[in-house]
């Protein structure tokens, strides 16, 4: 149904489509943007985690026990793979949009955005490697 | 029906529009201006110029040495004072579009580069990569927008210009978007719509060059100079006719054959050498490459494809590095519409119609013989470019004489009294023949399409790279029963809203007249000048044709031809040598 | 026989009807027609009352852009062979009003372009008499790129923000403020922050990033977007350190 | 003039986001798959609590928790905004978002600072 039921002479009569509320499923581009800044969830929901974590540390080992307990549980272990996964698409995404925002020149020249982004993901190896052996070397 | 007023009207958003409007704002300010567009300012045509735009500013250049290849290039046929004229104000335009932020391409150390260009002795072309009349046209139109003096009238067509009192007070348009028929009155008006390419079939140009301007200057009086003189460009892509610039030459491309011969050797125009020589070869001026295209294919050595006849642009020596920091717009263009990478294959070109020397006559100031119509652009005739333009002077045109045409209006607008109310009447009329005779028509068997592709047929038969009386007569006879047909035009759009259909009925009348005046200049021309070539008149003939014509729109209808002599100031007609 | 293709072409007459409605057409294939020729061929020899913007054929006037099987495209430059075997829906652009079949508004744009001031502003004029500004080829590459927009509207109409915020200023708008501000000629780069920090400015661009991937001429507007918060956030950071004289 | 603050928000956005990336995949890998699943041998109670009283790592888990959820607040708002079309309910959102990362950063800088 229109608000303006009837032309009149001289006068636009414009048609304004409402944006759907499912707009973000009408097209993979914009599914895609979605589903990117949902893993804005996951990330919450290790950093939870991690407060949790630190909280049944400072109780004391039969707490910090219970914590790794649950942690093995079938729905943490599933939780955890659903958000390494989201996680994952973030770092990627987030690495791979890195050189729009931060432009680079070195003595003039702009530098091409494949170097930002893998000094990016170069970084993220280092450091994931890094936080490994600090982790697993304290067995 | 609305009534607008201002001062000082510009019909036309193009280069020369947004300039006469600046000037317009800038020298008086108290003035109202605006500026009425059938499209939007950034649609115009002056988007589409590729290659340059010519000033000197370079040490070892000269106003003289400018003016020089100006007017040799035009046959001499090029009012020299205006000339003179337009090559001491270049060099300021430039600057100023440099100052307005037009990104022009640089040398190392900052300074504006320039690059050569057909006809031209020396290296004076300026040029933004191969982009340069978008870059001037969005810098020209961004700028206008800080003056909130000038208004605009986007997506509105003219349809008549007022004449009250043997002076121009205004027009009548369309709102497109409404098809509400609007006044606009104003104490000056300046015509900057550009040309009318479209009056061929194989052209370079846009839909919207219909020679608008020219036609509703012509009927209201004014004469239309020189419309024998069409350029064609020597390299358009086949089927599209999408321009691949005169840069691409000027960067060391070269014309070959169906042999791989740089066939122009053969015509007058110097000696194959490796590097581009200036003046000589494929700088050369447009008529004589485009002359010997012709010789060329009745030769029988051009290719042949399904869009005719074709030689080769081949800018394969030039490199992937020149080729996309010089031209990368042509390269853009071949990959997307031939298909082909310039990189490493050749380009497929051909003659295709670019540019009108002719259109409404003024003198150097833009003012036309009818008081307070003003002209600038590729729809007016200075006249600079004679008998055939050269490459890059129709970019300056725009601004230098733009300026100037805004500038001569704005004082004579800040002389006038306000438009009287007979001007009304007569919009009122114009108002019921838009209504009578298009948007309530029913009836009719003339389908647009069909008078238009005869147009198109006719004048590339008779108005062609060369032309004879006989076909001329013939096109003649024929464009006045095309006139007698457009009035049983049959029209399935009876509505108001964005009326395409109706635009271009109106565009085809206009482009009708345009097509007689050309015909009959040309008919009345009994000469070779430039890039009028009669084969039935192989020379060129000073004694009775130095001299501009003149076609008014007759009683009758038809036009009448007269002439009006060229000003010669320091250049006496001379032979036109290149190559050498 | 010739070979056909068909197009599926949203008509709007807003004069008979409320709502727009779909019309077929079968039109000739040719190997080298765009979408655009297709629909002069429809507008020529089918239906007269067809109403369409375009011009230069050659993808620099920005007159033609519509959405071509969902996507925001220029028609001249969209080849029926890419759509094959069709049919080809051929739709108005997304998010702005429609005016009559495949014409949309666009002075909403307009006003939004004279917003951001896309014009040189400076200080001190430099007068003619002294030339030009220099600017080295590094310079002029450091704004080329989004001065390249031709203000078609594909990125607007791939936008869902300015689909569901209207007043954002939106994709090319900031594109072209960005040009002015990097370009070393310059000096408005406060005055256009202060106007693209405000409320309908870059903060409601949740980097879709589909603006970029329509771009026809890779302006890439989701990068200016991006930079520009970056420097609006710096600009922010340093008017609470440091003191008013230093900014 | 007040300045909003939303160029301060993109900035812990953008900085969450960041420390996200880098951080998040691999802390998840280990501490909810690889240890869980038995891939590596958990560290000990004593090690861990050993590794957290290192002021550097207390700065990093600080970090590593409050910037990420700041992230998370920015990215969720808009998502609200846009997928759900409910910008009407601006000022519930917005104190919901930064109120919970703001809640969380609290926690996270209590906990750092009384584990022993």
């Amino acid at each position: 149904m229109s608000a303006e039921a009837h032309y009149t002479p001289y006068h636009p009569r414009w048609y304004r489509r409402r944006v759907s509320v499912w707009w973000w499923l009408q097209n993979r581009a914009y599914a895609g943007f979605v589903l990117r800044e949902l893993t804005s969830v996951f990330v919450a929901f290790f950093a939870g985690v991690t407060l949790w974590q630190l909280r049944t540390l400072a109780q004391g080992p039969d707490a910090y026990a219970r914590f790794l307990a649950c942690l093995g549980t079938p729905l943490f272990v599933a939780l955890h793979a659903v958000a390494f996964l989201f996680v994952l698409f973030h770092s990627i995404t987030w690495f791979n949009l890195a050189p729009k925002a931060v432009v680079v020149r070195l003595s003039g020249k702009r530098v091409p955005d494949w170097v930002v982004v893998g000094l990016n993901y170069a970084a993220w190896l280092v450091l994931s490697g890094a936080v490994a052996l600090i982790v697993l070397r304290g067995r | 029906m609305d009534r607008f007023a201002c001062d000082v009207l510009v019909v036309g958003g193009g280069g020369a529009g947004l300039r006469a409007v600046i000037a317009v704002a800038e020298t008086h300010p108290k003035l109202r201006v605006a500026v009425i567009s059938k499209v939007y300012p950034m649609r115009s045509h002056t988007v589409s110029a590729e290659g340059g735009a010519a000033a000197v500013i370079k040490a070892g250049d000269s106003l003289d040495a400018h003016a020089y290849d100006t007017i040799s290039g035009g046959d001499w046929l090029s009012d020299q004072d205006a000339v003179e004229a337009f090559v001491r104000e270049a060099p300021e335009e430039m600057l100023r579009l440099e100052h307005w932020g037009c990104p022009w391409s640089r040398e190392p150390d900052g300074h504006i580069a320039v690059r050569p260009f057909g006809g031209m002795k020396i290296e004076r072309t300026w040029f933004a990569a191969d982009k340069t009349g978008f870059h001037m046209l969005h810098t020209l139109f961004q700028t206008t927008l800080k003056y909130d003096a000038i208004e605009r009238y986007d997506e509105w067509f003219v349809t008549k210009l007022l004449v009250d009192a043997g002076r121009c007070q205004g027009v009548v348009a369309t709102e497109l978007a409404t098809g509400k028929i609007q006044v606009i009155t104003a104490k000056a008006v300046i015509l900057c719509t550009g040309g009318c390419g479209k009056v061929f079939p194989f052209t370079t140009n846009a839909n919207i060059k219909n020679g608008d301007g020219m036609a509703l200057a012509y009927r209201a009086g004014a004469p239309l100079k020189d419309m024998e003189f069409v350029q064609y460009h020597p390299t358009g892509l086949p089927f599209t006719g999408i321009l691949i610039t005169e840069a691409a030459r000027a960067e060391g491309g070269w014309l070959l054959n169906k042999d791989g011969y740089r066939f122009l050797q053969d015509y007058d125009l110097g000696k194959p050498e490796p590097k581009p020589v200036l003046r000589s070869m494929e700088l050369g001026p447009r008529d004589r490459l485009s002359q010997a295209f012709v010789k060329e294919q009745e030769k029988g050595r051009t290719l042949e494809g399904p869009y005719g006849h074709y030689v080769h642009l081949d800018l394969r020596h030039l490199g992937a590095r020149v080729i996309d920091t010089k031209l990368p717009f042509v390269r853009e263009l071949c990959l997307k519409y031939q298909n082909i990478d310039p990189v490493k294959e050749m380009i497929p070109v051909r003659p295709v119609v670019h540019y009108m020397m002719g259109g409404v006559s003024t003198d150097i100031h833009g003012a036309t013989p009818l008081p307070g119509l003003y002209a600038a652009g590729e729809a007016a005739c200075v006249s600079i470019n004679g008998a055939n333009r050269l490459g890059s002077n129709s970019l300056t045109e725009c601004l230098v004489f733009g300026a100037r045409a805004g500038e001569a209006a704005a004082a004579f607008a800040a002389a006038q009294r306000e438009p009287g109310p007979s001007v009304l009447a007569q919009a009122d009329d114009e108002g019921r023949r838009l209504e009578e005779k298009f948007r309530r028509k029913t009836g009719g068997h003339e389908r647009i399409a069909t008078l238009r592709a005869e147009m198109h047929e006719t004048m590339e038969e008779s108005a062609g790279i060369y032309r004879t009386g006989a076909t001329l007569e013939k096109a003649a006879e024929k464009l006045q029963s095309l006139q007698e047909r457009f009035g049983d035009l049959a029209l399935a759009d009876h509505s108001y809203t964005f009326n395409t259909e109706l635009t271009a009925a109106l565009e085809l009348s206009y482009m009708l007249d345009v097509a007689e005046a050309i015909v009959h200049s040309a008919l009345r021309r009994r000469e070779s000048r430039g890039s009028h070539q009669r084969t039935d008149f192989p020379a060129r003939d000073d004694a009775e044709f130095l001299a501009h014509s003149l076609a008014y729109r007759g009683a009758d209808g038809r036009p009448r031809v007269e002439y009006l002599p060229v000003t010669i100031t320091r250049w006496p007609p001379g032979k036109r040598v290149y190559g050498r | 026989m010739q070979p056909a293709v068909t197009l599926r072409v949203t008509r709007y007459r807003p004069e008979q009807e409320s709502e727009p409605t779909l019309a077929t057409y079968e039109v000739p294939y040719r190997k080298d027609w765009v979408v655009l020729d297709a629909l002069n061929y429809i507008k020529d020899t089918l239906d007269g009352s067809l109403s369409f913007r375009w011009s230069c054929r050659m993808g620099v006037c920005g007159s033609c852009g519509m959405k071509v099987n969902g996507s925001p495209k220029l028609t001249c430059a969209s080849f029926l062979s890419d759509s094959l075997p069709g049919p080809i829906r051929v739709e108005p652009l997304d998010y702005f009003p429609v005016v009559r079949d495949l014409v949309v508004d666009m002075s909403d744009f307009m006003r939004k372009l004279k917003k951001v001031k896309p014009w040189i502003i400076r200080h001190d004029e430099r007068p003619l008499a002294e030339g030009e500004y220099l600017q080295t080829p590094d310079q002029l590459d450091a704004y080329k790129q989004f001065s390249m927009c031709i203000n078609c509207m594909l990125c607007y109409s791939a936008c869902p923000i300015y689909g569901l915020e209207p007043s954002f200023i939106g994709p090319a708008a900031i594109a072209l403020a960005q040009r002015y501000n990097m370009d070393s000629r310059d000096e408005g780069a406060p005055e256009r922050l202060e106007i693209l920090s405000e409320h309908d400015g870059i903060w409601q661009c949740t980097f879709v990033g589909e603006c970029t991937k329509v771009c026809p001429k890779h302006v890439d507007p989701a990068g200016a977007i991006q930079q520009y918060k970056l420097t609006g956030a710096i600009h922010w950071l340093k008017s609470l350190l440091l003191p008013r004289g230093a900014r | 003039m007040p300045r909003s603050i939303t160029p301060f928000l993109w900035l812990l956005f953008s900085a969450g986001g960041t420390v996200a990336a880098l951080l998040f995949p691999i802390h998840i890998l280990l501490t909810g798959l690889a240890v869980p699943l038995g891939w590596v041998n958990a560290p000990s109670y004593e090690s861990v609590l050993g590794l957290v009283r290192n002021p550097v790592a207390r700065l990093y888990l600080f970090v590593f928790v409050s910037l990420p959820l700041f992230h998370w607040a920015h990215r969720f708002r808009y998502t609200l905004y846009d997928g759900l079309q409910v910008k009407h309910l601006t000022a519930l959102i917005v104190v919901f978002c930064y109120g919970t990362a703001l809640a969380g950063t609290v926690m996270a800088a209590y906990l750092l600072w009384t584990i022993p």
